[in-house]
């Protein structure tokens, strides 16, 4: 089918979108108090990452449990194709995550509520490929991979939410270290520049999953003829 | 063709898992051995005096769900895992129905995870010297945390037994989902040895109830889809 | 013993199962009723425990349907089980519990109370020596008739046998004889089976390609 | 860590990732449609 011409042109939108973002974020958005020079514009990837991620998990829910209700094989080839980028996505805000830290306290790693949540969450859903790779039966596997995600995903609020509050009760002086300098004044600028990214991102994220489910189904119909 | 209540049905196959579990003794012996050895194990190296004052009540609490956490993994699987390597799963799966099973084996999971507490939190005070204020506390936060810990367990053990069945896959599956529960537990256990008055544990207890209640409710409606195709 | 006199009807339409790549059954259709013995034959492999699993409601088939009517009412996989009774080799009981408790358990769990157990297994030739060993301990022929007492112990309307004779000798055979007349009147049979005497009760066959 | 590399560290990790990503879409979305136009 050739492009139609909103397709092309969304690209481009997207493309000069994220371009606008990046520039934006690494020199335009104002510096923040209280920072080692410009490190802190990282946020500006590392915060929207972990929003897709979580944004990529809510799809594989709906997609898993779409799934049970239907069996049909495409939703559980969209619940991959979500849990893969959610998988991306947590990665990549650990890594910017990890940058952060080694640039603000010299060390990739301190614990910070947050930061464990998000590795959390990507345990978890490397445990659901590794689940996945355990059960050769096509329904069988797509059947047990969304009841272990909707389960994960029940705990999920816990994690964001709970842990960080009760984890601070557990070590109150490393944890305090880094609160103080992460809470950084939030000025009007950054906030939209933030929110800018959120929506790049966002756009990125819609775009690969499309993909991926267009490439389920050439899959599903090549499938279909080699069966007819 | 009528049938037995749920309850009646649940009762009878818990009752199975205790007599089976009794002559064959295998999640028994499998836990028990773990969570003994691994407490001498870590008493010897550590022992009463080997940690800084102010930092044993976090370590000696984070220790003690740990060594649970483990040895509950060496056992917990079983209840499901066996009744597919037998084959015993398909007449199980025409004669009871699925919340009768999953009710059944998680009271078993329950059973198997407290009698384990009721024997390792007394021997690892007393070889690690962990002196607990509030025993009610302590109690309270046990109990929760070991049926909140039971209930995800028995979920996980579900899943893996129809796919490959291994411990190492019920370990992968289960230690994320479980973290935020170890880190509630450990909390409260703190709190515990930490004050004398009960409300000490009240953050903590609240926390593992509710993520408890959560999971329970959810492998309520989840658990049929495990286990029938 | 009164048996269940209820019509259930079980219809199954172009049914077929493929597992990965590769197609176990084909299009197979047919119907249960009480009072009639369908003979399910062909080779090894050629999907005789599939097709059973499946009108036992225990596998999906890849594509057609099956449908179990209670004087034309449609039942949900809940209401059916109960009516179920089955015997199979891939299917196990328990090693560790004895003959009589694997029979209480089942019993219990399908909630039929108040029956003489005892005499089930004694009409399918287990001795009462051994009514109260471990099934670990049981020869295959034992184990079968343990098997095929679990099936007809809540007197099912619908009995799915797959390989009945399997491991039995020639009394253990006259029983399942005898055990099937008994039942044929109120039950819906079906039996999978490669051995001519069993296929000689059935009042319907179905062939399946290897 | 300078003043300046610390902004040079950010930089080359971002453009580096979305840049890879944001190629990896065009490629695939291309040979996608390649494949669905055989189809």
């Amino acid at each position: 089918m050739t492009e139609k011409t909103w397709q092309k042109g969304l690209k481009w939108l997207l493309g000069v979108w994220l371009t606008g973002v990046t520039a934006a974020a690494l020199l335009w958005a104002p510096p923040a108090a209280g920072f080692q020079g410009d490190s802190f514009r990282i946020v500006f990837f590392h915060v929207p990452q972990a929003w897709v991620a979580v944004l990529a998990f809510c799809v594989n829910l709906v997609a898993s449990l779409r799934y049970l209700r239907g069996r049909r094989p495409l939703d559980d080839a969209r619940a991959t194709a979500a849990a893969r980028l959610g998988l991306l996505f947590a990665i990549l805000a650990t890594i910017t995550g990890s940058i952060f830290a080694k640039i603000e306290w010299g060390m990739f790693w301190n614990w910070d509520p947050r930061e464990t949540s998000i590795v959390i969450l990507l345990l978890i859903y490397a445990a659901y490929f590794a689940l996945r790779q355990a059960v050769a039966d096509e329904e069988r596997r797509g059947a047990l991979a969304a009841a272990y995600a909707i389960f994960a995903f029940v705990t999920m609020p816990f994690l964001i939410f709970v842990v960080p509050r009760v984890y601070a009760s557990l070590h109150p002086n490393l944890v305090e270290a880094a609160r103080g300098t992460v809470r950084f004044k939030m000025d009007p600028h950054m906030r939209m520049v933030l929110l800018a990214a959120l929506v790049g991102f966002s756009g990125l994220f819609t775009w690969l999953y499309t993909l991926e489910v267009r490439v389920a189904r050439l899959v599903a119909a090549r499938r279909a003829q080699e069966e007819a | 063709m009528q049938r037995s209540s749920l309850l009646a049905e649940s009762l009878a196959i818990l009752g199975k898992e205790v007599a089976s579990e009794l002559r064959r003794r295998v999640a028994l012996n499998a836990i028990g051995l773990f969570a003994v050895t691994t407490l001498v194990a870590v008493a010897y190296q550590i022992g009463p005096y080997g940690l800084a004052e102010q930092d044993r009540p976090f370590l000696l609490s984070a220790l003690l769900w740990i060594i649970l956490f483990f040895a509950a993994t060496a056992g917990l699987a079983r209840v499901f895992v066996k009744e597919e390597d037998a084959h015993t799963a398909k007449a199980l799966r025409l004669a009871a129905r699925p919340l009768a099973v999953l009710y059944g084996k998680l009271l078993f999971n329950l059973v198997l995870l407290l009698a384990l507490e009721v024997i390792i939190v007394p021997l690892y005070c007393a070889l690690m010297g962990f002196a607990v204020r509030s025993v009610a506390g302590l109690i309270l936060v046990m109990a929760a945390g070991g049926a909140a810990f039971a209930v995800t367990s028995t979920f996980v053990a579900a899943i893996i037994a129809r796919a490959s069945g291994s411990n190492a896959l019920f370990a992968i599956l289960a230690l994320p989902l479980l973290l935020p529960l170890l880190v509630a537990v450990i909390a409260g256990t703190r709190a515990a040895a930490g004050s004398m008055e009960l409300a000490a544990v009240l953050p903590a207890l609240r926390a593992i109830v509710s993520l408890g209640g959560v999971t329970m409710v959810t492998a309520v409606f989840l658990f049929p889809v495990v286990w029938r195709d | 013993m009164v048996l269940n006199a209820r019509v259930l009807v079980v219809r199954f339409r172009d049914v077929s199962k493929r597992f990965g790549g590769q197609k176990v059954l084909a299009g197979v259709s047919g119907e249960l009723r009480p009072g009639r013995v369908l003979v399910v034959a062909g080779p090894n492999g050629s999907g005789k425990s599939t097709l059973l699993n499946i009108l036992a409601g225990l596998l999906r088939p890849s594509r057609g349907e099956v449908t179990y009517a209670e004087d034309e009412r449609v039942l949900s996989a809940e209401e059916w089980f109960p009516n179920l009774g089955v015997a199979a080799p891939d299917m196990a009981l328990y090693d560790e519990l004895s003959a009589l408790e694997n029979l209480q358990l089942f019993a219990r769990l399908r909630g039929v109370s108040g029956h003489d157990h005892a005499s089930l297994l004694l009409e399918l030739g287990l001795a009462a020596a051994h009514h109260h060993k471990a099934l670990g301990a049981f020869s295959s022929g034992m184990k079968q008739r343990v098997k095929l007492a679990q099936a007809v112990l809540h007197r099912p309307p619908v009995l799915l046998l797959d390989e009945p004779s399997a491991n039995l000798d020639e009394d253990g055979h006259q029983r399942v004889v005898r055990l099937v007349t008994r039942m044929r009147p109120a039950t819906a049979l079906v039996v999978a089976t490669n051995d001519p005497r069993e296929m000689a009760w059935g009042d319907a066959t179905i062939e399946l390609a290897g | 860590m300078s003043e300046s590399s610390s902004m040079l560290w950010v930089a080359v990790v971002m453009v580096v990732i979305w840049g890879g990503i944001f190629a990896y879409c065009l490629g695939l979305d291309r040979r996608l449609r390649h494949m669905e136009d055989q189809q």
